[in-house]
């Protein structure tokens, strides 16, 4: 997974480079299109993503001391915790589509939508992998460190490029 | 055919029989076809037509017409058309390791479905509106505009059966157990089907970097499919080479086990 | 060991093989064989004449091109039984029916979508009758490929006896060249190798019609044969 | 209560929120009339930088991972906010 993590994180870099690039090249547009951006809910959601993987992390020692039990429980507040960004993500984008604020309105809102996109691809993948390494902490008698940690490791890294793409996309001036 | 003669003897000593011999003879001309598909592809492609890198979107009505009049547009038709049927020798190289993999057989069904839907659309459509709009020098501009669109956006921007046939692919990799490609690799090919995802923003602009000749969804996704090609190509070449004599389907143990199997089953 | 399953889809071809005879014949499109020199008036004119002996044999064509898939679907099952190392050639079979098929298809409906509307643009009728031509005639590479494939499975057949006898390898290969002229339509306007031309057209669809006839007989022997449960090795 | 903050995620995560909250906050009183402000992209990328490798080091658990491993992950942190940085202020 390591191999996995590394390579996605260099592809993501040169998109945050890409995208810093071309954002330089037309700051007024930039700034003016992020001003329709909704904040608030973009905080709630890197406040969601951190709990969500320190709950994680939480169970990921939980279960290397043995505790699948706990271990299992942690992981189910993660699981809860991932699947409410994609949710609030649907309330922040159905209202700015609405309003007009398309892919194609400008390369400002292509690049919000085609990164935030692509990170929402990795929320749902590594939903499906917590829900995985959920099962395994259930059903097996000794559950596989190696396994639990594979999906934890990958699940710190979408919040990491949450975290990243936060700064790039909602913050910066 | 570079197949060194001797290399299939297996370590349980079996006899060494010349390439023209080998048991996986099918699976080596099928394998040697695809690097011959893609440098022809490739020359096609590049010098000969200009077809790709691809041309702007946003060119202008006259360049698009300047382009359909270009020399060799028609004979790059006329080749490609002739090696249509090499893509699917292809992805059948593919599903033959599939196969060999500990996963069910909804995986490559799934991928054959993918491929057949991805040769149209990506190569079929294409490859017919440019041979169409040079054929006839009568059209109207806005006719040749609609073939340009056409047919890049099909080659390009066609993506759904792309990521089911590397989303099969990979996870095929990823879950199985009998080791026939490394596990890194179904990783990279999650990757390849990522950069088919890139493909979307293509429909939506048609300007720089998100356009169908875009940095980001062109150039930045060659960028990760031209080394995944080769690599590949390279783990399925060994995983042909490795694949033990016995396991093979017309290893004279399987077939006595075959006929065995069959006299038993019948009363 | 049962192999009606196999004669009843076999015996679709045969239906198939009337009903094309019946649509080459009834088709305007083939009978005034239309030469890619013509203006677009003259092909709107053409369609707004013929529209609805287009239409009705565009249904039938339609039929047709899904009628023909049972007949290879017999051929790749026997192919899996010669038993190469792989079934590499199968899949390879598999998906140029798949595309090929389609291929014809797509034919169809860009004939059949010119004479629905007949009143179009005749630009835009031009543009649906060329292309309806060049995906009838042009893609020969899916079915170039398929022949081969089996012909290449048939060469490596190593048993005592081989599921298809040899000649029948012989004989794809021979059809596969035979197709080839279809793919140069793309730079004539006249002559044999036009769409419309004796090497590209009439040749083509000849051996086209004699392969299907052929392979029908061949298949209806090994079928009848096989005598082992088929182990479908895909 | 106070036992949770004892563990030494937890109190990662504590600050982690706290910064989050702490670039929010930095970033929102841009006016009406937007305009590139370096004081507050400079803090914000920083604040991301550290938020990052807190994330790399603590939950990922790099800080215990092998030397290759940390050397990668710290040098593709640096190497994507020097870029980062760099673009940004000859942009200026």
């Amino acid at each position: 997974m390591w191999f996995f993590v590394i390579g996605d994180l260099f592809i993501f870099g040169v998109y945050f480079v890409s995208y810093l690039w071309f954002r330089s090249a037309d700051h007024a547009l930039f700034l003016d299109s992020q001003r329709h951006l909704n904040q608030d809910i973009g905080v709630v959601n890197t406040v969601i993503l951190l709990t969500s993987s320190l709950f994680v992390a939480l169970g990921t020692a939980a279960a290397r001391g043995g505790n699948a039990r706990h271990a299992l429980r942690l992981f189910g507040f993660a699981l809860a915790c991932g699947a409410a960004f994609p949710v609030l993500k649907a309330f922040e984008w159905i209202p700015e589509i609405a309003a007009g604020y398309r892919p194609g309105t400008n390369l400002f809102f292509m690049y919000y939508y085609v990164l935030a996109g692509m990170h929402l691809c990795h929320v749902l993948l590594g939903l499906m992998i917590l829900g995985f390494v959920m099962r395994e902490l259930r059903q097996s008698r000794a559950p596989r460190i190696r396994f639990v940690e594979t999906g934890a490791t990958y699940w710190h890294m979408v919040d990491l490029l949450w975290l990243v793409l936060f700064a790039l996309l909602y913050l910066m001036r | 055919m570079s197949v060194p003669a001797g290399s299939f003897a297996s370590a349980a000593g079996v006899p060494v029989r010349p390439w023209y011999r080998s048991r996986k003879l099918d699976q080596w001309i099928c394998f040697w076809s695809v690097p011959f598909f893609y440098n022809l592809f490739g020359l096609v492609f590049v010098p000969l037509s200009s077809m790709m890198p691809p041309k702007s979107p946003s060119a202008s009505t006259q360049q698009i017409v300047g382009f359909f009049q270009g020399d060799h547009l028609l004979i790059a038709c006329v080749i490609l058309t002739l090696s249509l049927g090499l893509a699917p020798v292809s992805n059948a190289v593919y599903l033959t390791q599939i196969k060999r993999m500990s996963v069910s057989p909804a995986f490559r069904v799934a991928f054959l479905g993918g491929t057949v839907m991805g040769a149209i659309v990506g190569m079929t459509f294409p490859l017919f509106c440019f041979g169409l709009g040079a054929f006839r020098p009568g059209y109207d501009p806005a006719v040749l505009v609609m073939l340009y669109d056409f047919g890049y956006l099909a080659f390009i921007g066609s993506l759904g059966c792309f990521c089911v046939t590397w989303a099969m692919f990979g996870l095929a990799i990823i879950l199985d157990r009998n080791r026939i490609l490394p596990k890194w690799l179904g990783y990279y090919t999650v990757w390849q089907f990522m950069s088919e995802l890139m493909a979307a923003p293509i429909w939506l602009t048609q300007s720089q970097p998100f356009g169908w000749n875009g940095v980001m969804t062109f150039w930045f996704a060659m960028l990760v499919y031209v080394p995944w090609q080769f690599i590949i190509y390279v783990w399925i070449y060994k995983a042909i080479k490795r694949q033990p004599e016995d396991e093979l389907d017309n290893a004279p143990s399987r077939t006595r086990v075959r006929q065995r199997d069959t006299a038993g089953a019948a009363p | 060991m049962n192999t009606r399953g196999q004669r009843i889809l076999l015996w679709i071809a045969p239906a198939a093989g009337a009903l094309f005879l019946l649509a080459y014949f009834l088709f305007p499109i083939f009978s005034a064989s239309l030469s890619p020199t013509q203006t677009p008036d003259e092909i709107a004119a053409f369609f707004h004449d013929h529209g609805s002996g287009i239409l009705g044999v565009s249904v039938m064509i339609n039929l047709i091109g899904g009628m023909l898939i049972p007949l290879f679907a017999v051929t790749a099952v026997q192919m899996s039984r010669i038993g190469n190392s792989s079934p590499v050639f199968t899949y390879s079979y598999i998906l140029c029916v798949g595309i090929g098929t389609t291929a014809f298809l797509l034919a169809d409906y860009c004939w059949g979508i010119a004479a629905y509307r007949p009143d179009r643009n005749p630009q835009l009728l031009t543009l649906l009758n060329d292309m309806g031509w060049f995906l009838f005639t042009a893609p020969v590479g899916t079915i170039l490929m398929q022949n081969l494939c089996l012909a290449l499975a048939i060469y490596l057949d190593t048993r005592a006896e081989p599921v298809f006898p040899r000649w029948v390898a012989h004989f794809n290969v021979a059809t596969a060249v035979l197709f080839v002229p279809g793919a140069f339509t793309f730079l004539h306007k006249t002559g044999p190798l036009a769409w419309n031309g004796i090497l590209s057209f009439d040749l083509r669809v000849l051996t086209f019609a004699a392969y299907v006839a052929v392979m029908f007989f061949v298949l209806l022997r090994i079928v009848g044969r096989q005598t082992e449960d088929v182990e479908l090795r895909l | 209560m106070a036992f949770l903050f004892r563990n030494p995620l937890v109190a990662v995560w504590a600050l982690l929120t706290a910064s989050t909250i702490l670039s929010w906050a930095l970033s929102r009183d841009g006016g009406v009339t937007p305009h590139a402000d370096i004081a507050v992209t400079a803090g914000v990328l920083l604040i991301a930088a550290v938020k990052s490798q807190l994330v790399i080091r603590y939950f990922m658990e790099v800080r215990h991972a092998p030397a290759w491993l940390r050397r990668v992950m710290n040098g593709w942190l640096a190497l994507l906010f020097a870029l980062l940085a760099g673009i940004y202020i000859t942009s200026l």
